[in-house]
């Protein structure tokens, strides 16, 4: 299957996303730069970390404008699996894609460590092969990490199941723990951790395999595996 | 046409929480000499220069490109346009 | 901007003429102590610098090792110490700039970064508070959007560093042998200036290193832009790729004076220039000062007319700036015109070579008594005195620090900040650890005792992960070499460090020399810090957690040497007393017998001792892994000590093992037949730190606590005063 | 005493460069359908509520304060102080 790794100007988790994507779990990535379109033929869309445009104004918001997130609204429509990490979440979110805005941290520092995850969705092209409340060992990496909706919204969010990942202890402040959320379909979905730093057990001191079920949802999804 | 200077400020809307600015009051001001403060909220602000026919079509067209552009995020924060002659 | 009188004589009769305006801001730039080298260049050469991994190769801004299968690994250091001191959040952005540029240079990806940082006592003075915190945020503004790791480094706090700062940051790359730009010019190759625009910013910025903090230049201000650095980079990248570099070289101290003058004697050439056609930020600069503008995030890169397009293309979709300012001459000289009329013409020698000094030397009065020691005060309560010593800042954990640093970007970092040191995996399937070390505190005393320490601090971090080091940076800091006392220390830690490298055969591969660096109350401690890459062949040694009965062993003698160490200085607030001195034929032992036990897989974790000594070592593997020990103070190896002493000295070339009780027997019959100095001390268990002498309760801390302690002491410190 | 509403605007010095500004202007507003803005800078705002006799008092407190606990950099930065009636 096809999977394409989007490239803005700051992007810098690119690189480590395509590794995983093509060499851990031996899919077909593909970069796509942000001043290009995206192929028809692509099975799944993943916008990296890293800090676009340096993270100025506010992360995320001027890449939300790059001409290939028209693409990518027009893919999350056709029902794609679309990933945001980090900054790639950020952007998801800038763009409208995704419910919420992130803001810095309660900290207000960059902060980078192990924490971990609770899935709370388990039903999305990223999250299928888990058990619900499954637990994942992740780092995450991030200034701007505060998942914040209003009440309202949280409500919404609850009543539809978009709330993807929840962090299982207070780490920097997010509504309700959030760490994850998704469209009201399902097919797009934001995350502020790494998987892609968690995948392999050389780098995971801890355990790599639950963070891997995210990759081997998408390949479930799209009927790679099954 | 004019030029003009128009001051674009973005802040926190009410309720929505400032850590950074209670973080400045309560660690450094309050623990200082001074007491007098009650409060201090951050905000950004963007300083743009145009060229417009007049100081009315300046502050439009600003709004416009905060508005369209996403300058601020609707959800938490909003933004105050002051527009002076260059 | 001037040349002392003497120098300005010399440059009249080298080129036989009275040299322009521009000629003279030119030649102070590149003749300053900061890019010439000129106090410290004799004596440096005493480094071995070569090895059977070094890579060498003409302008090369960094070092190279060839860590096999075709790979190469770079490594640099530098220090932004005068711009840190007044705008600590910019001058330490714009330091992992420089440097990541320099790895950049040779054509490699910067794929790690380390910091050194020193400022004064952070729990009495705000403004060392101020510099430390926004030295911390610019290094991971700067770091984190770039998307390079910052692994590792060492933060320390000594009253001589009183409203200043040291700013060290150290940078690895990694690419391809083939990849490595082989700095060569072909006669009409263009020379281009690549990356952001030229401005006023940092005017003045080199001589402004080498002058002392009172003549405060304001101009010398940088602005760090991480964004287009990164572009830059990925640029570079792309070009190398498609092989349309010729020669490269970073624009760093000096600007663009000192990147044409080198390059042109680096490759042989000479260089005509249009200062026209350099990109500027304000339109009325003079040619003087767009010759000698610090102006960050630019490269000077030397290619082809036929590949000059390729490269714009690039450039375009990056959208950073690329101007072809001049060309490659073979006549030796820098030629600086704007459109027709000439400014500057000048043989590249001349300005790349200052006159080198050799300045005069002697042993500082102060040594000859400093290692009397005065009669310590007896402690009552040693758990108690424990806490605090935890809570201290030198010794509290630098979680605070690191955990702003992304440290897991690029997905190499297999052993993260918080050890001994950090471990790299690379594309051949070997891995790479490092570490920097420095001891002011030591080096004060002896000068070169303490920078040996320094090198084998260093080395037993990187051993404890499993690697064998292959290679050295040195960043030599000290206050004025006028003053011979001073100069004296200088050359002291130069020959230590030479005798160390040659003794265990490790080179040299890069350095950096910082001097005039003086505090309004006068010169800084001497200040080596050494960083030392080491290289595992096979598995690294990922710490194994430690658990109930396991033992704990103790390599190496414990020594009556506690002048410099923290107990000393911080809970006895003494300076003085014997410096621990490294018997290079025990280190050697010990740091072989080391990294054969871990090879053979019988230790759990490795820890080296030493700031803070035996107490803190074992605390710290007691706090990591959460776990209790029992250490019997009477068992340890070494000269018979009071126990204070035993528990505080900071002899070097000890380690901490860990290992299951059932690998006891093998390891003693390795060590034994190793001939090393080593005791079973302790064992882990429980929830308790305990000492014991002679059955006598020395310390008793809850784990838990004490952890709590040693992880947030140093946050609370900077946030709440 | 009285409550003042006191703002500090922090901002590079002229002639120091804004990398924020810039990359604001060129990659998004200037790509958007706007193209009359020639310049745009970026500061950061500190709103302060202060109480004091008076307004002279007020604005002196307040840069004391921000001096004092160096909350900007006078080597790169300068500061801006306005009161206002609260
Ligand atoms: N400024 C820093 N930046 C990144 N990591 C740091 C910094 N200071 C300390 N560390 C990390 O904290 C750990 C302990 O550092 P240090 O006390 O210097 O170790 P050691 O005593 O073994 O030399 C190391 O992993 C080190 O890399
Ligand atoms: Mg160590």
């Amino acid at each position: 299957m096809k999977v394409g790794v989007v490239v803005f100007p700051g992007s810098n988790c690119d690189r480590d996303m395509y590794h995983v994507l093509s060499d851990v779990f031996d899919l077909d990535a593909q970069y796509y730069w942000h001043e290009k379109g995206l192929p028809k033929n692509i099975d799944a869309v993943v916008l990296p970390g890293g800090f676009s445009y340096g993270d100025r104004l506010r992360a995320g918001v001027i890449a939300a404008h790059s001409p290939i997130i028209k693409d990518v609204q027009k893919m999350a429509k056709q029902g794609i699996p679309i990933l945001g990490v980090c900054n790639g979440f950020q952007i998801l979110v800038e763009a409208g894609l995704l419910p919420g805005v992130l803001l810095k941290n309660e900290s207000l520092n960059f902060m980078c460590e192990w924490t971990n995850l609770i899935v709370e969705n388990n039903t999305t092209p990223f999250t299928n092969q888990f058990k619900l409340h499954d637990k994942i060992p992740i780092p995450i990496a991030n200034g701007e990490g505060r998942y914040y909706v209003d009440d309202d919204t949280l409500k919404e969010l609850k009543k539809k199941n978009q709330i993807v990942f929840r962090y299982s202890e207070v780490v920097n402040g997010s509504t309700d723990r959030i760490a994850g959320v998704c469209n009201e379909d399902g097919n797009v979905v934001g995350m502020m951790p790494h998987p892609e730093r968690a995948v392999e057990s050389e780098i995971n001191p801890i355990d790599n395999k639950p963070s891997s079920l995210i990759f081997e949802s998408l390949l479930t999804k799209t009927g790679v595996h099954n | 046409m004019a030029i003009y200077d128009v001051h674009v400020t973005i802040e926190n809307k009410p309720g929505i929480s400032d850590p950074e600015g209670d973080t400045i009051l309560n660690d450094l001001v309050l623990k200082g000499t001074q007491k007098t403060v009650s409060k201090i909220k951050t905000a950004k602000m963007l300083k743009f220069t145009i060229k417009e026919k007049d100081k009315k079509t300046a502050q439009s067209k600003v709004q416009e490109i905060c508005d369209e552009l996403r300058i601020y995020n609707p959800m938490v924060s909003k933004v105050t346009i002051d527009v002076f002659d260059s | 901007m001037s040349l002392e009188s003497q120098e300005l004589s010399d440059l009249k009769s080298k080129i036989g003429r009275e040299p322009t305006s521009t000629e003279l801001q030119i030649v102070a730039a590149e003749w300053s102590e900061h890019c010439s080298y000129k106090s410290s260049k004799k004596h440096l050469k005493m480094l071995p610098m070569t090895g059977p991994l070094v890579i060498k190769e003409k302008g090369y801004d960094s070092g190279v090792l060839d860590v096999g299968d075709g790979y190469v690994v770079t490594a640099h250091i530098e220090s932004h110490n005068h711009p840190s001191a007044v705008e600590p959040y910019g001058g330490a952005a714009t330091g992992v700039g420089g440097v990541i540029r320099d790895i950049l240079s040779a054509g490699t990806r910067p794929i790690a970064i380390f910091d050194g940082l020193r400022f004064g006592n952070i729990e009495k003075d705000q403004q060392a508070r101020w510099l430390f915190k926004n030295a911390v945020t610019g290094i991971a503004d700067y770091g984190n959007c770039l998307g390079i790791p910052t692994i590792g480094g060492e933060v320390e706090f000594d009253e001589c560093y009183q409203n200043y700062a040291l700013v060290d940051v150290a940078a690895v790359g990694f690419g391809k042998k083939e990849n490595l730009i082989k700095n060569h010019a072909k006669k009409g190759d263009l020379v281009i200036l690549l990356g952001g625009s030229t401005g006023r910013d940092g005017i003045g910025g080199s001589q402004f290193a080498s002058d002392s903090l009172e003549s405060e230049d304001r101009s010398a201000v940088q602005i760090p832009d991480p964004f287009i650095e990164k572009l830059i980079i990925e640029a570079i990248l792309e070009a190398r790729n498609e092989k349309l570099i010729h020669a490269m070289k970073d624009l760093g101290g000096g600007g663009l004076s000192c990147a044409i003058s080198e390059t042109a004697d680096a490759l042989d050439i000479g260089i005509e220039m249009d200062v026209e056609k350099v990109h500027t930020r304000e339109s009325d600069m003079h040619p003087d000062e767009i010759m000698v503008s610090e102006s960050q995030e630019r490269m000077l890169i030397v290619t082809s007319k036929i590949k000059l397009k390729k490269l714009q293309i690039i450039c375009k979709k990056f959208h950073i700036g690329c101007s072809v300012i001049g060309h490659v001459k073979f006549d030796n000289y820098m030629h600086i015109k704007k459109g027709k009329k000439t400014f500057a013409n000048l043989p590249t020698d001349v300005v790349a070579n200052a006159t080198l000094l050799d300045l005069p030397s002697k042993k500082p009065v102060y040594l000859d008594t400093i290692e009397k020691e005065k009669k310590l005060k007896p402690i009552t309560d040693y758990s108690k005195l424990m806490m605090k010593f935890l809570a201290s800042p030198n010794i509290a954990s630098k979680i605070w620090v690191y955990g702003q640093y992304d440290h897991e970007v690029g997905i190499r970092t297999v052993t993260k900040p918080g050890r001994d040191a950090s471990v790299l995996r690379l594309d051949n399937g070997k891995f790479l650890s490092a570490k920097i070390d420095g001891n002011p505190k030591h080096c004060y005393i002896n000068p070169r005792e303490g920078a040996i320490g320094c090198f084998e601090e260093a080395c037993r971090n990187v051993v404890c992960t499993g690697a064998k080091p292959i290679g050295m940076l040195d960043h030599l800091q000290f206050g004025s070499p006028k003053d011979p006392e001073i100069f004296w220390t200088f050359l002291e830690s130069l020959k230590g460090l030479t005798d160390f490298a040659k003794f265990f055969k490790i080179p040299c591969v890069g350095g950096k020399v910082s001097l005039y660096n003086e505090t309004p109350a006068g010169p800084i401690k001497p200040t080596p810090v050494i960083g030392v890459l080491g290289l595992i062949d096979k598995k690294p040694s990922i710490p194994q957690k430690i658990s109930d009965n396991d033992c704990l062993v103790i390599i190496g003698d414990t020594k009556d040497e506690l002048g410099g160490s923290e107990y000393f200085e911080y809970v006895h607030k003494f300076i003085g007393g014997k410096c621990p001195v490294v018997n290079f034929e025990d280190s050697k032992k010990n740091m072989f017998s080391v990294l054969k036990v871990i090879n053979d897989s019988l230790v759990k974790s490795a820890h080296d001792c030493s700031k803070g000594g035996l107490a803190v070592a074992v605390s710290e593997m007691c706090m990591t892994n959460q776990i209790g020990c029992k250490v019997s103070l009477e068992k340890v190896p070494g000269e018979k000590l009071s126990v204070d002493r035993i528990l505080f000295s900071e002899s070097h070339s000890r380690y901490l093992l860990a290992l299951e009780r059932k690998n006891l027997k093998k390891l003693e019959s390795i060590l034994k037949k190793n001939n090393v100095s080593f005791k079973e001390i302790g064992e882990f268990g429980g929830y308790r730190i305990q000492f014991t002498n002679s059955a006598k309760s020395i310390i008793d801390l809850r784990v838990d606590k004490a952890q709590k302690t040693w992880l947030n002491s140093l946050r609370d410190l900077v946030l709440h005063g």
